[in-house]
């Protein structure tokens, strides 16, 4: 089986870039190592309740591609895990990789959930949800989310009473039905050898709690969200079932959505995120259908709809939906705390004039950064807190067998982090087959 | 019509209590072994472990069963899981059906009572339907190591360069005389900062040097047959009327009486109907634009090589190839006469008229003047022929607003003293190319935000430009020496591709791919990628990765590899039942119907290599005789009439 | 030479079309005629029930059978029938699914009875209804068969061995139909004869004239609508039923620019004829917003089971409106 | 209607949305109406009218067919094709006497797992008011066995 390979790959990071090249060169029959830090792949997307501009639901068409990777002998999946290091050793790279405990047996977990029902670990002893983006709590013992892959359940350390104490608890343990809770799972260090890396470790977003971001009172305000939190909000799965309440379980009558909050700011983040004029849009003809009533205003600087099919989506929000579009920057919120309403302050740059707007949510279109791995740094293909690319291909750095695709690149949305990642693996092909004689391709 | 011998094995599984805790396995196991051909039902804690795969296996062995029945979780699961254990055992997988007793049983229900019923319900229809299958085999088809790349711009390059290296075979055709398509006419690739010309020449340099490379200029596609892995393609070439003999003398050119707008120069400059079209050109040999050309003979007599024979007809040829890649690009936008002045004086111009002009390599030699004059005052005016102007494709163009900061840049490099003017409705400068509007910004260009598109008016030296300011709520009035509309890009005889490779394109005009998000380089038939601005509005560098991840798809799909499987549920005709009533063919989103003769019978026949297996066509067929392997007609029947409780 | 083929021909609820049919089919067909022996006839000869009566059993050799089972005689007669013969043959749409008559079966009987006897104009006395039992002016008293309170195809009531479909058939259907029966090579039971297997389309010159896909953006009536003789009645948003119905009348109707009605009736892989027909006709009406698609059905086909269902009401999966059980 | 009377319902669903959202409203625990019975096509326009008709004759309550949204059909355009036929056959239905409630076509997608309980809960609901099918059945086989007597 390994001899028919072309060739073997380590692929960083499971969002929706790193997929796509995987199951491309586990189809042009690579043996792919796809690593990623958390329980589950999947990535920003598989948060995302809809996608831009077709609205068509993130996990509908995001599942079927996890499902995939599950399925594929060629891809050999590796979650909790971290590339530590990047050596290049001739033609080839070797991997440290350090991959965390999972305390369940994966081959012996069915994701039956039974563990999680159980865990003592929940509410105030549970843990921020991270699929929720903190807006719900998770047990100990969790499966990160429906469509999750593996779909295999995880023990959190810092929460688990067992693991904290050594003792006591282990309900999880005695109900498993499958006998897959291993609390003696330790910490593990992986070798690999690969014939290419590619990176695709995706963004972090602006911290909304910056000082320069104090204005828009997030963390001081319990009705500011960013915009994944309110993405959470309007999803099914989410920590309200989908449904558009503020955190008092009422209705808001009025949304307000700032665009550019930590982008195109010249002391944060100079550049735009490319992808949160459409996310706010999305996000608020999502809320126009969740509750037709609602009022949303957009205040943003410039309208980005640049890709296929953005104009005509912008246009409908503006024109269908009624969503009000406002040019102007945001001066700061405040809160009328009898009418318990946030006070907009803005800038109408066509009007020239100063506005203040009553409202019960607001969404801060938050700005993203690369996430780059420190291996990336110490191969010198990191400048000034970007990676350097070649010239005449976006994707290829100036260590031959090294790609970034992605976010990890510059702010990419979902098609381009997919071609992105398809054209990774090309590279890779081309790469690993150049150094051999077509002869020998032929051949396997 | 398995009536007789049917002997089906019925497996429900606890699922540890998830099952178990609601529905009362056993009843249902008992249950299921009453029903007639049933041989025999069983329950276990886990059927999708390894003992309970064995339990299958060893009973399709044991009792010879032909037909399986797993009650457990949702396919989406272990549909696969259990396939397999079926195959394994030596059983064709397609006698195996799920049957979900956990999502959508156990655990959406309290009732123990009721929840068994409900699992006794849906096991007795998918035995019903079990009875009812028969065995399919996979869709096994030969391939063709080869790719047809449709297009040589730098999407095209890209993907055929890909696939060459990686050692398939690739034909790369080009309707135009040269290969390099748009990016050609570019100055600058922004934000790279290189000429267009080149930018592809090292990637054409490569590519026509390959072995297994062929190259077809004047070439364009008229029909394409067969699917995936094996396509059968017509093309045809016009004549080039010059040989490989041409030293590239010029002789030619001096002699040929006949002079046209030169449209690689943005049609600044004359050219003769036999050119050169510019240094870099491949293939490296004169051609003659057979348009103007009144095959006077001049030409022949001034070539000193006898590179030239008029007599030359064009010719078809035939193709084979496992696969196609589109990268047909897109066209920029020709204003109409007088739209926004255009036309009316030579001072206002196109945005790929200015990239001539500030070419080193242009009709000016990269100095920027017009009509000899330093312009000093320059109005850019965006999205004209995509957001405004007289046709518009109502959909953002992507990169000019990049490029208009980026040309600005290099004009006030050159000029440091001109006036720059932007007229825009949105800058988007998507990404880190934030940085050329700053960088432009902080150069002095000034920025005017219209709603309403501005007017132009010329009036003798001057070129007035009218605008409403947006931000400041004002008229404006800009006496400009230069007008440059930054034009929008449309699609490229996106029409006439979508008619013969059988596509749709999107409400913009451009090809269509199969889907927006998650598959961008393939369309929706098997087989046929996508690259390039042939898709939508995009630069350069995203054409490259198009391009690249278009070969990707090609790569996975041909590389080494001899056959390709399918799974079988696709649709079937019954040939002895079709009328011949067509009605199936416009069913068929994928194109994969199409009409044979049988005798003197027109009947309907699929090609089970398009079909993407909905089934629709079957729904629709008024004969019956369409059927859908895997959900025919007898096969969903059987379930609705055992739905209502009639064990058949 | 071998004995005579001893025939019974009988008519239910029926317009005599298939009578006229079978005339035409045979009347200068001699060595046809000649190898036949009519044992009962009513129609064209003076039989009486009593003549069938007395006959042995299984003793006719085939009857054919016409018209829909409306009366409650024709119960017994066609009981009667099937004991005596070997072979009983429905004949034309209304005995094998209930023909237009079977349309009678969207309304209740007592809705029926007084549409006929009180509301339609006539020159008689308004809302005389049928009366079981009358007197005549002579003090006979008379008995009326009672009516059925539904209409029923022939095989809902008796077993039926083959079908010859139309409305009527066509004398070529019913030749083609005798020419099987006299081979001695009997298909098997219950298979239609004297027709195709095939759908209309097959045999329909206008065939031809369709381009590759057959989308419609609307559905167009006869009566206001300039038709292209020439040309695919379908393609021409005329909702020709010449795809779902089964072929052997030679395409009759498309032939003149008049688009398939259905008469020929369902194809061996049917369940339900109408609802296949709705499903053809649906599908190529190439209209995706909603409101539009209805606006199209509204137009096109105000009367779907007139359409779909125009022959065969009865043999369908629901036979009857049934709301009627609850005017009762 | 008595209050015993529990409708069947019989619903298609496609295979890529609307049986994924059915297995969500599981994976989520939401509480479904146990009267559901699905039946698994890969895609709404595979459902032919004539499977409907059956499914009423055999004593269906309702019929459900649910696929992908528009626009969203994995085969580009089938639920159109879905669509379509529905609308035509609910008119015919209603000459049949059966009520156009009793076949529902909904877009269900595969996150909408709310969705999916919400339909099949008011479906039941509706279809409990209606009433059930079947004595309506039994009133014509009752005709049809009176007259073959």
């Amino acid at each position: 089986m390994e001899g028919a390979k072309l060739g073997e790959v380590a692929v960083v990071g499971g969002g929706i870039a790193g997929i796509q090249a995987a199951l491309d060169l586990a189809d042009t029959e690579f043996k792919v190592y796809l690593i990623e830090r958390s329980p589950s792949i999947g990535g920003r997307m598989a948060q995302l309740d809809k996608t831009f501009p077709t609205l068509d639901c993130a996990s509908c068409i995001l599942t079927p591609k996890m499902a995939e990777v599950l399925r594929k002998d060629n891809i050999e999946l590796l979650t909790l895990a971290e590339v530590v290091d990047v050596i290049k050793n001739g033609n080839k790279f070797k991997l440290t990789i350090k991959q965390r405990p999972r305390y369940v047996d994966t081959n012996k977990c069915t994701g039956c959930g039974t563990c999680v029902e159980k865990c003592t670990a929940r509410g105030k002893l549970g843990a921020p949800d991270e699929f929720n983006e903190g807006l719900s709590t998770r047990t100990a013992v969790y499966i990160p989310f429906p469509q999750a892959v593996p779909k295999k359940a995880v023990i959190d350390p810092n929460i688990c009473l067992r693991l904290r104490y050594k003792r006591g608890c282990g309900i999880c343990e005695k109900v498993c039905p499958a006998n897959a809770i291993n609390f003696n799972d330790t910490e593990r260090i992986l070798n690999l050898t690969v014939d290419a890396v590619i990176v695709a470790t995706g963004y972090k977003f602006i911290d909304p709690r910056l000082p320069e971001l104090s204005i828009y009172g997030y963390g001081k305000y319990p009705e500011v969200y960013t915009n994944i939190e309110f993405e959470r909000i309007l999803d099914a799965r989410g920590p309200t079932g989908g449904a558009l309440i503020k955190k008092d379980g009422s209705h808001p009558e009025r949304i307000v959505f700032i665009q550019c909050v930590g982008s195109r700011h010249y002391k944060i983040n100079p550049y735009c995120s490319a992808y949160c004029c459409m996310a706010s849009i999305k996000q608020a003809i999502l809320a126009k259908e969740h509750e037709p009533k609602v009022d949303v205003t957009i205040l943003y600087m410039d309208i980005r709809a640049y890709g296929k099919g953005f104009q005509d989506f912008y246009n409908r929000a503006e024109n269908e939906y009624g969503i009000r579009f406002i040019k102007g920057r945001t001066a700061g919120i405040t809160e009328d705390p009898s009418k318990k309403k946030l006070i907009v302050k803005y800038e109408d740059v066509m009007r020239g004039t100063i506005e203040t707007m009553e409202t019960d949510m607001v969404v801060l279109a938050l700005g993203i950064v690369p996430n780059i791995p420190s291996f990336l740094n110490r191969l010198g293909v990191v400048r000034n807190g970007r990676v350097i690319t070649r010239p005449g291909d976006p994707i290829s750095t100036y260590v031959d067998g090294i790609f970034v695709i992605g976010a990890t690149l510059n702010p990419t949305d979902i098609p381009d982090a997919v071609l992105q990642g398809s054209a990774a693996a090309a590279r890779v092909t081309e790469h690993v087959l150049r150094r051999k004689t077509p002869f020998e391709v032929m051949r396997s | 019509m398995r009536d007789k011998d049917v002997r089906i094995g019925v497996y429900i599984c606890h699922c540890g209590t998830n099952i178990a805790g609601i529905v009362d396995v056993e009843e249902v196991a008992r249950y299921a072994s009453s029903i007639p051909g049933v041989v025999v039902a069983r329950h276990y804690t886990f059927m999708c472990s390894e003992t309970g795969q064995n339990m299958i296996k060893d009973d399709i062995k044991n009792l010879k069963l032909n037909g399986v029945v797993v009650a457990a979780c949702s396919p989406a699961l272990h549909e696969v899981t259990f396939k397999n254990a079926v195959k394994e055992a030596g059983l064709n997988p397609y006698l195996f059906e799920m049957v979900n007793i956990r999502e959508h049983c156990s655990w959406t229900h309290t009732d123990r009572r009721l929840a068994t019923e409900k699992a006794k319900d849906l096991v007795r229809m998918a035995i019903a339907k079990v009875k009812e299958l028969e065995p399919l085999e996979e869709v096994k088809a030969e391939v063709v190591n080869s790719v047809l790349v449709v297009g040589s711009g730098v999407a095209g390059l890209s993907a055929a360069l890909t696939l060459a290296r990686a050692g398939l075979t690739v034909y790369i055709i080009d309707k135009r005389p040269v290969l390099g398509g748009f990016v050609t006419r570019l100055v600058n690739i922004a934000p790279i900062g290189i000429r267009g010309r080149e930018f592809v020449k090292p990637m054409i340099d490569e590519l026509v040097e390959m072995p297994n490379v062929k190259v077809l200029t004047n070439a364009e596609v008229i029909s394409v047959e067969g699917g995936v892995g094996n396509f059968k393609v017509r093309i045809r070439q016009r004549p080039t009327y010059i040989s490989d003999l041409c030293t590239l003398c010029g002789y030619c050119e001096k002699a040929c009486p006949i002079e046209v707008p030169n449209e690689y120069e943005g049609k600044l400059t004359m050219r003769k109907a036999i050119y050169l079209p510019f240094k870099e050109a491949y293939p490296p040999k004169y051609v003659i634009d057979e348009n103007a050309c009144t095959k006077c003979g001049k030409c022949i007599d001034a070539c000193p090589v006898k590179a030239i024979d008029l007599s030359v007809k064009e010719r078809y040829i035939d193709l084979n190839v496992g696969a196609i890649i589109i990268a047909v690009g897109h066209e920029p936008y020709e204003p109409d006469k007088g739209e926004f002045g255009y036309g009316l004086t030579r001072r206002v111009i196109t945005s790929l008229q200015l990239e001539r002009l500030l070419d080193e390599e242009g009709p000016t030699g990269g100095r920027f003047i017009i009509d000899g004059k330093v312009p000093k005052t320059i109005v850019f005016i965006s999205c004209v022929g995509s957001l405004i102007g007289n046709k518009t494709t109502n959909a953002c163009s992507r990169r000019c607003c990049s490029t208009i900061t980026y040309d600005t840049l290099k004009i006030l490099s050159k000029n440091p003293d001109s006036h720059i003017y932007i007229l825009y409705r949105d800058i988007r400068t998507y990404g880190f190319e934030e940085e050329l509007y700053w960088k432009a910004l902080e150069n002095g260009v000034v920025f005017v935000k219209f709603e309403e598109p501005p007017k132009v008016e010329v009036m003798g030296d001057k070129i007035m430009v009218y605008v409403r300011e947006a931000t400041i709520n004002k008229n404006i009035v800009i006496p400009a020496d230069l007008v440059v509309l930054f034009v929008g890009m449309t699609p490229s005889n996106a029409g006439e591709i979508v008619r013969i490779f059988k596509l749709s394109r999107t409400a913009d005009g451009f090809i269509r791919e199969a889907h927006l998000k998650l598959r961008p380089a393939e369309t929706p038939t098997e087989g046929i990628f996508l690259a390039g601005a042939a898709a939508g509005p995009k630069g350069v560098m995203e054409s490259v990765i198009h391009g690249a991840a278009a070969a990707s798809k090609a790569l996975a799909l041909l590389l080494n590899k001899k056959y390709i499987l399918r799974e079988p549920l696709v649709a079937k005709v019954d040939e002895e039942l079709c009328s011949g009533c067509l009605i199936c063919v416009g069913m068929c989103p994928f194109n994969a119907i199409s009409v044979k003769y049988v005798g003197e019978r027109r009947v309907a026949t699929v090609n089970p290599l398009l079909c993407m297996g909905c089934g629709t066509c079957a729904a629709a067929c008024p004969s019956g005789a369409m059927e859908h392997n895997g959900f025919k007609d007898k096969q969903i029947l059987a379930q609705v009439r055992a739905f209502a409780g009639v064990v058949v | 030479m071998s004995p005579k083929v001893r025939v019974a021909l009988y008519w239910l609820a029926s317009c005599g079309g298939c009578e006229e049919s079978q005339v035409d089919a045979i009347s200068d067909k001699i060595d046809i005629i000649s190898n036949l022996e009519i044992v009962f006839w009513p129609v064209a000869m003076d039989f009486k029930k009593e003549d069938v009566e007395k006959l042995p059993d299984e003793s006719i050799d085939v009857a054919v059978i016409n018209g829909g089972v409306r009366l409650k005689e024709h119960v017994e007669m066609v009981k009667l029938l099937r004991r005596k013969s070997k072979i009983v043959i429905a004949y034309g749409s209304c005995a094998s699914w209930g023909g237009i008559p079977g349309l009678a079966n969207l309304y209740d009987i007592n809705e029926v009875l007084s549409r006929v006897y009180s509301e339609v104009p006539t020159l008689q006395e308004k809302g005389v209804m049928p009366r079981p039992k009358s007197v005549t002016n002579e003090g006979m008293e008379i008995e009326l068969t009672e009516v059925l309170p539904m209409l029923l195809p022939l095989d809902a009531v008796i077993d039926v061995d083959y079908y010859i479909p139309g409305c009527p058939p066509t004398p070529e259907t019913f030749l083609k139909a005798l020419e099987t029966l006299l081979s001695g090579n009997l298909p098997p039971r219950k298979s239609v004869i004297g027709a195709s297997t095939r759908a209309l389309c097959e045999e329909c010159p206008l065939n031809k004239t369709k381009p590759d896909k057959v989308l419609i953006k609307e559905i167009r009536r006869i009566y206001n609508t300039k038709i292209d003789p020439s040309k695919c009645l379908l393609v021409q948003g005329i909702p020709c039923l010449g795809p779902v119905t089964r072929g052997g009348c030679n395409a009759k109707c498309p032939r003149v620019g008049s688009p398939c009605i259905g008469c020929y009736g369902p194809l061996d892989k049917h369940i339900d004829y109408g609802a296949k027909a709705i499903s053809f006709i649906a599908s190529i009406l190439d209209l995706n917003d909603e409101n539009e698609i209805k606006k199209a059905l509204d137009n096109g086909i105000p009367d779907p089971a007139g359409l779909v269902h125009k022959f065969t009401l009865p043999a369908s999966r629901l036979k009857v409106n049934l709301k009627r059980g609850e005017h009762k | 209607m008595s209050s015993e009377y529990e409708p069947k319902v019989l619903m298609f669903t496609c295979n890529w949305c609307s049986y994924a959202a059915a297995d969500l409203a599981g994976t989520s625990r939401m509480k479904t109406p146990h009267n559901i019975r699905i039946v698994r096509v890969m895609c709404s326009g595979r459902v032919d009218p004539q499977f409907i008709m059956e499914a009423f004759a055999q004593g269906a309550d309702g019929v459900i067919v649910s696929g992908c949204h528009p626009g969203d059909c994995h085969y580009m355009e089938g639920n159109y094709k879905a669509l379509r036929r529905m609308l035509l056959l609910r008119k015919l239905l209603e000459q049949l006497g059966i009520e156009p409630e009793r076949l529902r076509l909904e877009w269900i997608s595969a996150s909408e797992a709310r969705k999916f309980v919400e339909i099949t809960t008011d479906t039941v609901e509706k279809l409990r008011k209606l009433g059930p099918l079947k004595p309506r059945l039994d009133y014509v086989r009752k005709i049809m066995e009176e007259v073959v007597k």
